[in-house]
Formats: C-alpha cells, structure tokens, sequence
C-alpha cells in the first residue's frame, strides 16, 4: 500500500526538487514567512541605503514586540475559529489601571490589579462566547465598548489623582541595552516560547485546535467546549494587559485608547503569519514573524516619507502582496 | 416509505404558515423588539412622532447600506472589512464630482459613483479569488488602500453635493410617517436584490457560502460568483457613500466607523457569519434596532460614558437571547 | 477479460493519473464503460476509485490521461461541463447545499422538478417536502435526494460513489432496482460500494482499482467474487484477510463464555427520547458484541445520542455496571467507558489535523489532561492503533486528504488507542473495503474477547452473523425482537425489522402496510 | 439661583476617551451646573463621524433641548442640521471648531493660529535655522489641515527651516511612541520638534533614548507642562488649546438664550507658555498640577465665560447629578 516506490521510481529529477521545496515550504509555513521578511529587508536597503543598522533593528524590534505580543491573542482566539475584538480595550485598560494605581498603591499591586481587570474581561468575554455561544465577534466588540465606557468613567474619577509610569515598566517596554538590544525582548522570548511550547506540547494547546478544527468532534471525544474557550479568552484578556504594559512601558503615557488602533493590525499580523481565521490552523512562529513584517512595513513607509495617503496606498499594497506570495509558496499545486 | 421526510406535498396552509414563520422567526422576533422599541421611546419621549422616525430613518440610512452591503459578501462565504474605506472613497468622488456643478450633473455623478463602487467590489473580489489570501486579509489590505485613495481624492474634508441628492432621504413620502429615507433604502435595496435573490446567480451565493465544495460540484462558478458578491458589496458600499453624501453635503476623507458597525448589525440581523444564511431585511431591522438603542439612551440622559457600556451589553443580549430561542427550537 | 468493440464504449478512460504532493492517488487507471451496462468499480480503501469519480465528472483535474465520451475527446474541466457531456456522479460526500431548500437546491442545478419528485417517489423516499432545508434531512434522505436529482436529468453515465453506504437496507434494495432499470434505457451506471451483495445483484462487469492502477476488469458470473477480491487486495492481502477471518471465529468462540457469568455493562430501561424513541430496553454484557438492527430513523439515532451522552433522555433508565447513571454531555459517557463511533465521519474528525492529533484527541479531553503531554506514551499508543487498524497514513499530515475508508478507521482507531470498555458502534463498517471490514469484525471480536462490551448498529445486515453474538432488533421506537446470531440470517432479520411477527413471510403488500404504520 | 434653573441644554462631541474631549464635555457640565441656569443637560457624546453626529444632533432636537453646544466633526457637514435647530428657535454654539452655517454661533480656539504660534517660536528658538521633525494629527481632518495652514505660514517667514521629516500620529500616543522611535533610530539629524498635541511621550523617547533634547512643542498637556517644569535641559514651548471652549459655550448659549447682544464668533488666540523666558516660566508655574492625568489640558477655564472653580470640573458633574 505505499507510493513511496511511486515517487522514487518515475518522476524526473527537476519536478522532484521543484515538489520538495513545496513541501518544504509547506510543512514549515514559517521558512517562506523568513524567505518574505528578508526580501523586505532587502527592499529597505534598495530604496534607502544605509539605514540598517543595529539600532534601526532594535527600533523594529521593539515595535513589534507589543504586535506580537497583541497577536498572540489573536492567534490563540483565531485558532478556535474565534477572534478577540476585545484586546485594544484591554490592553489599554491595563496600561490607564496600573499607571493611575501606581502613586497610590505601588507598581506591583497596580500591575496585579491591572492584570486581574484583564483577566475579568477575558472571563466575561470567555462565559459569553463558551457559555452563552455568542458569536465572538459581537462578543468581544461588545466588551470593547464595554470596558471603554468602563475606563472613560474611571478616568473621570482619577483625572486628579496622578498617574505615574514606573521606572521598571518604562525599562521593560522601552529600554534597549548597548543601545540596540530591547529590554521587552527579556519579557518577549520566554512567553512567545511558553505559547509556542504550550500550543504543540499540552493538551491544552492541542484542544485548541481541536475545537477550531471541529468543535462537534471535540464535544463528542469527550471534550467540554466551554471550558476550553473560558480558559481561552480568560489567557487571551491577561496577554492583552500584557501587551498595555509593555506599549505604556514605551510611550510612558497611558490613555483609555492607547492601544485601539492596533487591533486590526494584530489580527493582519496573525493572518499574515498562517493563521486561519477559520481555526484548527496556523502557530505562533507565523504571528511573530507577521508582526516583524508589519513593523518593518510600518517604519519603511515613514522613513520613505511619502504623503499619507500614498504611504496607505502602499501599506495596504504590500500587505496584499505579501499575503499572496506567501499563499502561493504554501499552497498545494 | 422512508419516516423521516414523508410528510405530504401539500402541506394544510396553516403547516405552511408555521413553516414560514419558523424560518423567518429572528426576522419576526427584530420586528417586535423594534415595534416594542418605539413604543418604548414614545414612552420615554412623549414629543417622539413623525420627526423623531424620519430622524432614525436617515440616521439608519447609511448605516443599513454598509449593512447590506456587508450581509451580500458574508452570505457568500467571505467577509468584506473595507465596506467603511469604500464609503469614504466613493463619498469623496462623489463630493469632488459635484463641487460646484449643476443639478442635473449630479445625476451624472451620481451614476459614476455607483460604477466606482462595483468597480472597487470588483477588485476586491477578483483580488481575493485570483491570490486565494483569505477574504479578511485581502479586504483588510484594501481598506488602506481604498482609505488611501479616498485621501488622495481630498485631503480635507470638503467638496460638495446637489441639492436634490441632500432633499432626497428628507420627508415622508405621502405621508409624514413614511420616511423617505427608508423608502430610498428599501427601493434601493430591492431593486438589486429582489431580481437576482431567487435567480440562479442569488441561490449561487448563498450555496457558495454554505458549502463551497458542494455548490463547486453542483457546477456553480464558485470565482464568478464570489466576484459577483463583492460587486454588490462596492454598490451598496457606493450608496452607503452617497447617502453620507446625502447626509453632510460634502465628502469626508476619513473611514467612518462603518465596516465593524455593517458586522455587528449584520450578526444582530441573523446573518451567520460562517456564510449562507440569514437575509438582507433582517439587517435593516437589526441597524434600526441598534441605532434606536442610541437615542434611548440620549432622550434618557443616561451618562454618555454609562451608554457605551449600555449598548455593548445591549449587543450581546439580544445575541445572547437569539442563541437561547435557537437552542430550544433546534428539534427535540 | 473482454475486450469489447469500441462503438460500444460510451465512456473510454486510459492511463489516468493523479499525484496529491508525495501521494499518488491514481497512476494508470483505465475504465471502459459500454453502453447499457452496469459497471463496478472496486478497490480497497484508498484505492482511488473517488478520485476516478471526480476526475470524470471535472471536478478534479488529471495530471494525465485520455477521456473519450461516445468515442469523441470531451471537454470536462468543470462539473458543468462534465454534465453537459451527459455524465453526472453522486459522490461520496452529500452534495446538497445544506442552507438551501430542497426546491432551491435544485434550481441552482437547473434540475427540472418533477422528475426529481418522480424518482423521489420511485427510490421509495415518498413525497417530499420540497421546502425544506437541506440541512434538515436524515443523512439517507440526502443521499437518496442526490441520486433522484442526477436521475432527472437523464445522465448518460451516472456514477455512484459509494451512494448505498449510508442508507438502511429498506432504500438500499429500492436503489438498486431504479439503478439496475436504467440499463433498459441504454443508460450506464459507474456502481462504487464495498458490499459484494451489491454488486452480484447489479452489476455486468467490474473494474478493479489497486494502488492507482486498473488490475482488471472481470465479468460477473458466479466465482468472480473471488477473483475480485484477489485482484483487490493482492495475493497478501488476501490472505490477511482470510486470516481474519478465522480470527473472527475463534474470538468469538472465546468470548462466549465470558458474556455468560458476567453483570452487565450496560442496563437500558425504558429508554424514551424525542419523538421517534418510545421505549426501548436491553442489556448488554461484557464480552459480547450486541447488534442493533433497524431501519431508517426507528429512533437508533436518539438511542446513541443517549447512550453517548449527546443528549438526554425523556425518561427511561440507564445503568452501567449495575450503578444508575445520568449523562449530560458526552465527556460523562466516556468517564463511565462508553465511547461511540458516530455514522458520520465528518462529525468526529478534525479534519485540517494530522491522524496522530485525530486519534490522540481524547487523551486531552479532560481538564486534568491540559498540561504537557506525554508524548512518547502517545506516541506509542497511536501507532498502536494505527497498526492494528491497518490504517493508510500515506496522507496523515492532514486527516481530509484520506480516503473515506480510512478517515472512517481514524474515527475507530481514537477508542482503540486507549483500551475499551464499552464501545458503542454506529455503523462503523460504513465505505469500508472488504478487508478492513473482515479486520474490524475481528477487532470486534478481540475487544469483546478481552471483557469489552460492544453495541453495534449495522445497516448491513449480513455483519449481524459475521460479528454479533446477539441482536436486538428495534421498530417504531421499540425493541420487537431479540435472536441469537445464529438464527439471525437476513429474512429473519428483515421480518423483524419491518415489525412483522416470526414466521411470517415477507409479502410486498406487507412491506407496504407496515411501513405506512410508522409515524 | 436655583430656581431659576429653566433650561435644558444639549450637547454633542464625536470622540470618546480621549483627554482633551473629556475635559471639553466636564467642563460644559460644570459651567452648566455653576450657571444655574440650566434644568437639564443632555450630553451625546460618542465615537462617530460626521453622519452619526447629524443623527445625534437631531436626537436633541428631538429631546426639545434650547441650545446645543456643538463639537463639530467637519465645518460643513453639518450645515443642514444646524438650520433646522436654529430655525426651530434652538441656540447652536460650534465650539473647537467652526461651522459655515451662518446661524450658528462659534466659541473655538483658532486652530490656524495654533499651528503658527508654535512654529513661529520654535523656529525662532532654532534662530531661523535648521530640520524640524513635523509631527501632525490625524489626516484628513480639518483640525489638523488648519494647523498646518498656520504652520506652513510661519515656514515661509523662515525659509531657513527645513522638515527633517513629517508625520501623521494620527493624535494616537503609542503611534507617536513609534514613529519618534524609528525616526530616532534612522539617525536622520534634526534640530527641533513640532508637535500637534502628542508631546509628552516624545520628550520621554528623547530622554529614554539618550538623544539630544532638542526644543519640542507640543500643547498645554499636564504631563507635557510638567516636563517643561522639571526636566533640566528641556527647552520647550506648551501652545494653549483649553478643553474648557465647552463651558464657555455653555456660557455663550446661556446668554443669547437670556436675549444679551453676543459676538457671533469668539476666537480664542492660544498662548505660548514656554520655559525659556520669565513669563512663560511663570505661566508653566501656576499651570503645572502633577496630580492631574498627563493627557489633560491644563486651560482649565476661560476668564469671563467659565465661573466653576477646578475642582467642580473635575468632579465632572452636570446639573443633576
Ligand atoms: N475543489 C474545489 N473546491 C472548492 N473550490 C474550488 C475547487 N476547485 C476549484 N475551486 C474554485 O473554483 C474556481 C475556479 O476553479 P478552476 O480554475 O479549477 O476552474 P476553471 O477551469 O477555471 O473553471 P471555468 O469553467 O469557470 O473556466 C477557483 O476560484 C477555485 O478557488
Ligand atoms: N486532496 C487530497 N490530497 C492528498 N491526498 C489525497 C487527496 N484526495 C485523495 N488523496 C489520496 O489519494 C488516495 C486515493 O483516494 P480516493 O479517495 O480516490 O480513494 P477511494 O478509492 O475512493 O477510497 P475509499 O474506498 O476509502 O473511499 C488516498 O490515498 C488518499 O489519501
Ligand atoms: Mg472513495
Ligand atoms: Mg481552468
């Protein structure tokens, strides 16, 4: 029963090598992500030399480390067939807790309290979607309208009671050493490896997957659907609030809007990284180079100086074009 | 022989009814929650009449196109995320075009528009058949680009608009408790769709968005139809644009919040977000719905800040009830 | 083998081959089809007789190959074309569109309606609704919808992939008498199925797939059974069959003895459930394999739906080792070691995820489980399974690129990998080839061997004998009968299930009154 | 006064969350409460554009409001809307930014000059030499094609000044984060920055990344008046751009509504308070408030139009509550 004396036998060797890139390409999505983000690099050199250098790569860096750290949330959530519309509030709402707790509470108790309102949105949105099935796009866009309010009418009421960003925060999120090295990839590395680790190696991971794959299948091997998508979201508020931090921990200012406007740019980095917004498909390894990739877009467009609304033109070009050479190298013949 | 389907041709009428009604519960369902919402707001409003409808009729009207527009993509499988950047554009050519020129050109501009928006529907479907990207990512794309172009078409908000266009969605027809705004929409709308919905090329959609394999093997034109469902989406998105045309009297370059509002009123209207179900009737409904949830909460003088977190409850409760009916109906 | 004069061949294909990535699922097959015939096509799982179908039809396209129809080269790129070359399929999978209703279903092919209602009526489905959703039908009403609308439009060639697998035996007979009645309009039929019962009754001659290759193709004539199977599976695979076989046997002489001294696993009284499941009862022992047989939708589907924990019961009690149990989500079923094997492989696959995630699924279920996996243990468990389910993993990145029969084994294979207690079988054997069905008896056997207790509802009723110890028979929501496989031969068993008392014959009349009965 | 409290007012504004418009809506309800005047106060006030502020404004007229005071999303847009409130006999008072309906009345803070008096001072910080960083706003919007106008007219009385680059932070505060990073990063020299309001957070950048601290403009934010009150080095100007235009418009309705002769149009000309010379230091001086959250702007009131003390405006509480 094997075709493997098919392939070793008939086929000429030009076609092999041309079928074993493929495969290559499409077993390891992440290799042609690399392959993109290269040819970018190279684009940047072309049309503005000299730029590259080991500051500008930790300028990209650091930008992209809140991205993917916002990402993530969307990945986890797009895995499921779900998506978090939510994270741009959190987010934000952790940055404006934690800096207004901090002059009166101290920064680890406001950090603590900052996370833990994350995570009660994450849980709200979680009992929403698992429990009560609704659909988690009005879910989680709901919430975001939810905790804005929330947040403006705290904000009413700490407008006069300062607000501080702590020094640690500030160094996390903002900070680089030798000048280039990002701090917040200190914070970064461990947690992209955790996700990345958790989502192949647990069983937690695996049901991930599973329920965006199929939930039916998951219900019917035993899997209770509900607890997986609290747990979920509940993981992805507490991402979220850890993205609000490291975003304050840069612009050192915290709004109730901070992070609102990267939402969709989170869930284009997620897509563009292989991940479907269908579920059962897609890792973290994309998402990250996704958010690199955008970062890098991002920074190329204002450093060429071009006026707005080609530099949109243009942005919104390459994100296509990369999207589709990337679906191109992937997909099958 | 079979028990399961042997049930007769000829159905009793009242079988009929029943069934009728069963598929179109949710339509029913929005229907009464917004008949019990005016009457709500007459309660809370005694002043609330004739003017107060003809003000949630033209507040719904672009709204409900960037609605309809968004229902036609999603019924077909995809989902189109720069219904708001082509509202911009279109409103912006539009507003450019009519800058100081006649009445009579504005019918002429007016049909360019409508043209620009099947042209940039087209594109975004040809673009998301022809690269195969996910609908998402080429429609997220685009939304910079068609809100890039819109800036380059005014870099201001500016231009201008015919008077006849701005009278139109104004009033009532014949009577004052007919607003014209919502008898613009539902002509507008019906006359795309009620011709195509029952033709072969409407059924395509909806079969392209329930099972794209099947309807492939059922020998539908699975690109010609996708396309089709994102030209319909540039039209109703290029209505959407003139209405706001209609509305302001100029062009506005930036993307109002339009393309996330079109998917929430869409899933409160019973489109399924996974394609091939729900209508375009429910979505108008659904925009009324939401739109009238607003001015509640302003004629009550609800904290503002208090209303935000009102309305996103609001949302998720009439999603969250509709899930709870659909449970219990879902056959023993 | 014939080789028939070419003005007879409507439908001529040669050195047809196609290539998934590193499989390929056709290398030089050939089918030639005359006028007025029968025609089987047969092959072991994976065989790539879908794949045939699909390229003949345009829904896929060959990497190489000739196609003529009536002699002529025809241009079948797309469904629509292959339609209009007069040759329309009934494939594997149900080609309804699910949110569409009966009558807009066959708008958007063009299908004239009354023909449809004509065939309806005659493959024995009554009059149907034509107003409701596709969705909403019993999977065999589908499949039955699918052929009357290829039926209507007066195909040519009609091919049928695996079109009577999912029916009960009632619609299978009626199938096969409109299909066979084709030939006398000088019609053909392309006839794919497992079951050899078929294809005696209907067939002329039969193409055999083995590996991507045509091996031969045989006239029906009693003694080509062995034959077939021969070219099928290989001189080894043959006998592995065989084997099986024999396997089957003696397992089940030692299982017998368990089943007598034991409790039962599973007590059922008085089971009540929607509308269709009245009152059913039964129990069923560690060690034996009880068949379950009935027709379509005399409440089998809420008796599992019951039994698996996918949804409740009106009334009635379950009990399993002799301590009463309430399920209320399949998770509760599974802790007290029923697990189910649902009709339906597309309800249990993931489909985008490799065999080893498939089979490895349950493993996760349960909160505790959420932390590291243990993947050597998995490892070892799923190749396990894998072995002894003899399962093609040529294509297991992705479980939707098997082939049906072996996306079926996956769905076995998950309850295998872990150790069964009580494995309660829909119709398992469904689209399964004729060797794997032998090694799923025998696997049966084996479980129950081992102090398993199995309940298996079969469409074909021929598994009662090979596979059972026992059989309960179920109609109108109620259990009417219970015999012993030995007694259990078809006749009986049939009688039984249309509701008809023991010595009775089975008159056409009969056949009618009874089924106007059901509700 | 109390007793006299008759009028129901209305008030619109298209942006939620962001400090400057929440304190234009605290300071409507304060100045309505402090008034007296004023029974009831009902505030639309929301993310939305121009079509949804039309439907908003006519929810009020709707409500039976007297006056609305108004935030308005585009000068034109709402021009049909405006004359059917003013033709109703309602009070429209556009503050922030003006509206070409002849009818309505205007409270703002010239948005042109805004973006010349900043400029003019930098550039003559920079002595008439040198690169600016041009930091704007959102684009597309008329606020910020205003100050550009302004700008643009200061660039050419000095045609020394050149734009060492331009962009757009869209008033978003991460977005600005980035984009002073990156520019930073690409070593592209420069000699001062001008700011359209994200200002605090770009001094931080410079701080944090060790760059020269050039002198910024930026505007009268709490976190921004403070840095040019406290970080050493820092030379910089804060250009005036009170949130407290709504109280004041409060005020302007209130006294067309008791039949008083008003301006149709107050402009308010913005000031620079800046760190380099006596009077700006002591301006910085009274302003600067650390308890107050860094994204609100510290013009607070307006002499003659708004009577509520600080403390009533940031209670934030309207008549009734
Ligand atoms: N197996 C399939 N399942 C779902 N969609 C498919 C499948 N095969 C093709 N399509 C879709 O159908 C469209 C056309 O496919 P294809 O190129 O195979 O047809 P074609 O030969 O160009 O048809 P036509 O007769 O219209 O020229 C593409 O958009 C493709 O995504
Ligand atoms: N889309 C696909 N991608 C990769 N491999 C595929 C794909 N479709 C089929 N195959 C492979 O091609 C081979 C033939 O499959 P096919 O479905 O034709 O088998 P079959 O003879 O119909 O089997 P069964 O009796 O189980 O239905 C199988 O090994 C299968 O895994
Ligand atoms: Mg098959
Ligand atoms: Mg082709």
């Amino acid at each position: 029963m094997s075709v493997v004396e098919g392939t070793t036998s008939s086929p000429p060797p030009a076609w092999r090598t041309a079928d074993a890139w493929q495969r290559l390409f499409r077993e390891r999505p992440i290799v042609p992500l690399l392959v993109l983000l290269g040819a970018l690099v190279v684009l940047y050199q072309v049309v503005q030399p000299g730029t590259i250098s080991p500051n500008w790569v930790g300028s990209i860096i650091r930008n992209a480390v809140p991205l993917a750290i916002l990402a993530a949330c969307q990945t986890l959530t797009m895995l499921t067939g779900g998506i978090d519309l939510s994270v741009g509030a959190v987010a934000s709402m952790a940055a404006y807790v934690m800096a207004t707790l901090v002059p009166s509470q101290g920064p680890v108790i406001a950090i603590v309290v900052a996370l833990a309102a994350c995570g009660l949105a994450g849980l709200a949105n979680g009992i929403g979607v698992g429990i009560f099935r609704v659909h988690p796009l009005i879910m989680t866009l709901a919430m975001s309208l939810v905790v804005l309010g929330l947040m403006t009418v705290y904000q009413l009421i700490m407008v006069a009671a300062g607000s501080r960003v702590p020094p640690e925060i500030r160094t996390l999120g903002g900070g680089t050493s030798f000048g280039f090295v990002p701090h917040n990839l200190l914070l970064f590395v461990p947690l992209a490896v955790g996700i990345m680790w958790a989502l192949r190696r647990t069983g937690f991971g695996r049901l991930l997957y599973a329920v965006g794959d199929n939930e039916r299948a998951a219900r019917l091997s035993g899997v209770r659907v509900w607890q997986v998508l609290v747990a979920l979201y509940v993981v992805s508020g507490l991402l979220a609030g850890v993205a609000g931090l490291v975003y304050v921990g840069i612009t050192n200012v915290a709004t109730v809007t901070l992070v609102d406007k990267y939402v969709l740019t989170a869930v284009a980095a997620a897509v563009i990284g292989g991940t479907s917004i269908f579920g059962g498909r897609g890792g973290y390894a994309g998402t990250i180079v996704g958010a690199i990739i955008l970062s890098l877009l991002t920074n190329l467009l204002t450093v060429l100086q071009m006026p707005e609304a080609a530099r949109q033109v243009v942005f919104g070009a390459i994100i296509l074009a990369v999207a589709a050479a990337y679906t191109r190298i992937t997909s099958e013949a | 022989m079979s028990v399961a389907t042997a049930t007769s041709d000829r159905a009793p009428i009242s079988a009929t009814v029943l069934r009728v009604l069963r598929r179109n519960a949710w339509l029913l369902g929005l229907v009464v929650l917004l008949a019990a919402m005016l009457l709500l707001t007459r309660i809370i409003q005694p002043t609330y009449g004739a003017a107060g409808i003809d003000s949630l009729a033209r507040a719904a009207l672009p709204i409900a196109f960037a609605a309809v527009a968004q229902a036609v993509v999603v019924i077909a499988g995809g989902i189109d995320l720069s219904v708001g950047s082509m509202m911009a554009l279109t409103n912006v050519a539009a507003a450019s075009m009519m800058h100081r020129q006649g009445e009579e050109f504005g019918v002429v501009a007016v049909v360019l528009t409508l043209i620009l928006g099947i042209a940039l529907g087209i594109t975004n479907g040809v673009l998301v058949v022809v690269t195969r990207v996910p609908d998402i990512v080429v429609t997220l794309a685009l939304s910079f680009v068609w809100a890039g172009a819109a800036l380059l078409v005014l870099n201001t908000p500016g231009g201008g608009a015919a008077q006849w266009l701005k009278d139109l969605p104004v009033g009532g027809v014949f009577t004052e408790w007919v607003p014209s705004a919502m008898v613009l929409l539902l002509v507008c709308v019906g006359a795309v769709w009620l011709p195509l919905r029952r033709r072969r090329s409407g059924l395509a959609l909806y079969a392209v968005g329930s099972d794209r394999l099947a309807a492939f093997r059922s020998g539908v034109p699975i690109a010609r139809t996708k396309v089709l469902s994102y030209a319909l989406c540039g039209l109703f998105s290029a209505m959407g644009g003139l209405a706001l045309s209609a509305a302001t009297g100029i062009g506005t370059p930036t993307p109002g919040p339009y393309t996330l509002l079109s998917v929430a009123a869409i899933v409160l209207g019973g489109v399924s977000l996974a394609g091939g179900r729900g209508g375009l009737l429910g979505c108008i409904i659904a925009v009324l719905i939401l739109r009238l949830v607003r001015t509640d909460l302003t004629f009550l003088g609800v904290d503002p800040n208090y209303a935000t977190v009102i309305e996103g409850l609001i949302m998720v409760a009439v999603v969250m009830v509709g899930a709870v009916v659909a449970l219990r109906r879902k056959p023993a | 083998m014939t080789t028939p004069a070419p003005t007879d061949l409507l439908l001529d294909a040669t050195g047809v081959a196609k290539r998934y990535g590193a499989v390929a699922a056709l290398r030089a097959a050939s089918l030639q089809v005359r006028r007025g015939e029968v025609h089987a096509l047969l092959g072991a799982n994976g065989a790539g007789k879908s794949t045939l179908v699909k390229i003949l039809t345009g829904a896929v396209h060959p990497d190489a190959g000739t196609i003529l129809v009536a002699g002529q080269p025809r241009d079948i790129h797309s469904p629509a074309a292959a339609r209009r070359s007069g040759l329309v399929p009934v494939y594997q999978e149900p080609a309804l569109i699910p949110d569409l209703d009966v009558l807009d279903n066959l708008r958007l092919t063009g299908t004239p309606v009354e023909p449809v209602r004509h065939w309806v009526a005659e493959l024995g489905l009554g009059r149907i609704d034509m107003r409701t959703m596709a969705r909403d039908l019993p999977l065999a009403s589908q499949r039955v919808l699918d052929l009357a609308r290829a039926l209507a439009v007066e195909p040519e060639v009609l091919l049928l992939d695996e079109m009577t697998a999912a029916l009960p035996a009632d619609l299978t007979e009626r199938v096969l008498d409109v299909v066979g009645r084709q030939r006398e309009t000088g019609r053909s039929v392309i006839f794919i199925s497992h079951r050899f019962i078929e294809i005696n009754a209907l067939c002329d001659r039969a193409t055999v797939l083995r590996d991507g290759e045509t091996v031969g193709v045989v006239d029906m004539a009693p003694g080509a059974e062995q034959r077939i199977v021969q070219l099928m599976l290989g001189a080894a695979g043959a006998e592995r069959a065989a084997a099986a076989a024999v396997a089957t046997d003696a397992t089940r002489r030692a299982a017998t003895v368990h089943a007598t001294d034991a409790t039962s696993r599973l007590r059922v009284r008085g089971l009540r459930a929607g509308t269709r499941l009245h009152d059913v009862s039964f129990e069923l022992h560690p060690g034996e394999v009880l068949g379950l047989v009935a027709l379509e939708g005399q409440g089998q589907d809420e008796l599992f739906g019951v039994l698996s924990g996918s949804r409740r019961a009106d009334e009635g009690e379950l009990h399993v080792d002799g301590r009463p149990v309430r399920f209320g989500h399949p998770a509760d079923a599974i802790r007290e070691g029923l697990v189910y094997v649902p009709a339906n492989r597309v309800e249990a696959l993931l489909m985008q995820r490799s065999v080893r995630e498939n089979i490895a699924l349950p493993f996760s279920a349960r909160l505790r489980a959420w932390g590291p996996i243990r993947t050597r243990v998995e490892a070892s468990q799923v190749s396990g399974a894998i072995d002894r389910l003899q399962i093609d993993t040529r294509a297991q990145s992705e479980v939707r690129r098997l082939s049906g029969g072996n996306q079926q084994k996956v769905t076995i294979a998950r309850w295998v990998a872990q150790g069964v207690r009580t494995m309660l079988c829909f119709d398992p054997t469904r689209g399964i080839d004729i060797r794997t069905k032998r090694e799923i008896y025998a696997l049966l056997r084996e479980l129950a061997a081992n102090g398993a207790a199995v309940l298996l509802y079969t469409s074909e009723l021929e598994e009662v004998r090979l596979a059972c110890d026992r059989a309960v028979i179920i109609f109108n929501g109620r259990v009417v009968e219970e015999m012993e496989a030995a007694v259990a031969d078809e006749p009986n068993l049939l009688r039984a299930a249309y509701g008809l008392p023991p010595g009775e014959a089975l008159p056409e009349e009969a056949v009618a009154t009874a089924v106007e009965a059901i509700p | 006064a109390q007793d006299s409290a008759t009028y129901h007012i209305g008030a619109s504004n298209t942006l939620q969350g962001n400090g400057w418009r929440e304190e234009m809506i605290c300071s409507i309800k304060a100045q309505a409460l402090s008034s007296g005047q004023v029974s009831q106060l009902t505030v639309a006030h929301r993310n939305t554009d121009a079509a949804g502020q039309i439907s908003d404004l006519n929810d009020l007229i709707n409500a039976g409001v007297q006056a609305i005071i108004v935030n308005p999303v585009s000068p034109d847009a709402l021009n049909d809307v405006i004359k059917q409130a003013t033709d109703a006999g309602i009070v429209v008072v556009a503050v922030d930014l003006a509206v070409t309906e002849p009818s309505a009345y205007l409270f703002s803070n010239n948005q042109e000059e805004y973006g010349y008096v900043g400029a003019k001072w930098l550039f003559e910080k920079l002595g008439g030499e040198g690169a600016v960083f041009y930091m704007r706003g959102a684009a597309g919007t008329s606020a910020d094609t205003d100050r550009d106008t302004g700008f643009r007219r200061a660039m050419a009385e000095y045609p020394g000044i050149t734009l060492a680059g331009e962009v757009f932070t869209g008033w978003d505060i991460a977005q600005g984060a980035q984009q002073i990073n990156e520019f930073l990063a690409s070593g592209v020299p420069f000699d001062g920055i001008w700011t359209s309001g994200i200002d605090s957070t770009i001094v931080d950048a410079l701080v944090t990344a060790g760059a020269p601290l050039v002198p910024v403009v930026g505007a009268d934010n709490a976190g921004f008046v403070e840095q040019l009150a406290t970080i050493e080095g820092l030379e910089g100007a804060a250009v005036t751009n009170p949130g407290s235009v709504g109280g004041a418009g409060v005020t302007m309705a209130l006294r067309v509504l008791a039949g008083e002769e008003v301006e149709r149009q107050v402009l308010i000309t913005p000031e620079v308070w800046d760190n380099t010379t006596p009077e700006g230091q002591a301006a910085i001086a009274a302003a600067n408030d650390p308890a107050i959250d860094g994204t609100w702007p510290l013009g607070i009131s307006i002499p003659d139009w708004t009577t509520y003390t600080k403390d009533e405006i940031i209670a934030c509480a309207g008549p009734g509550e």
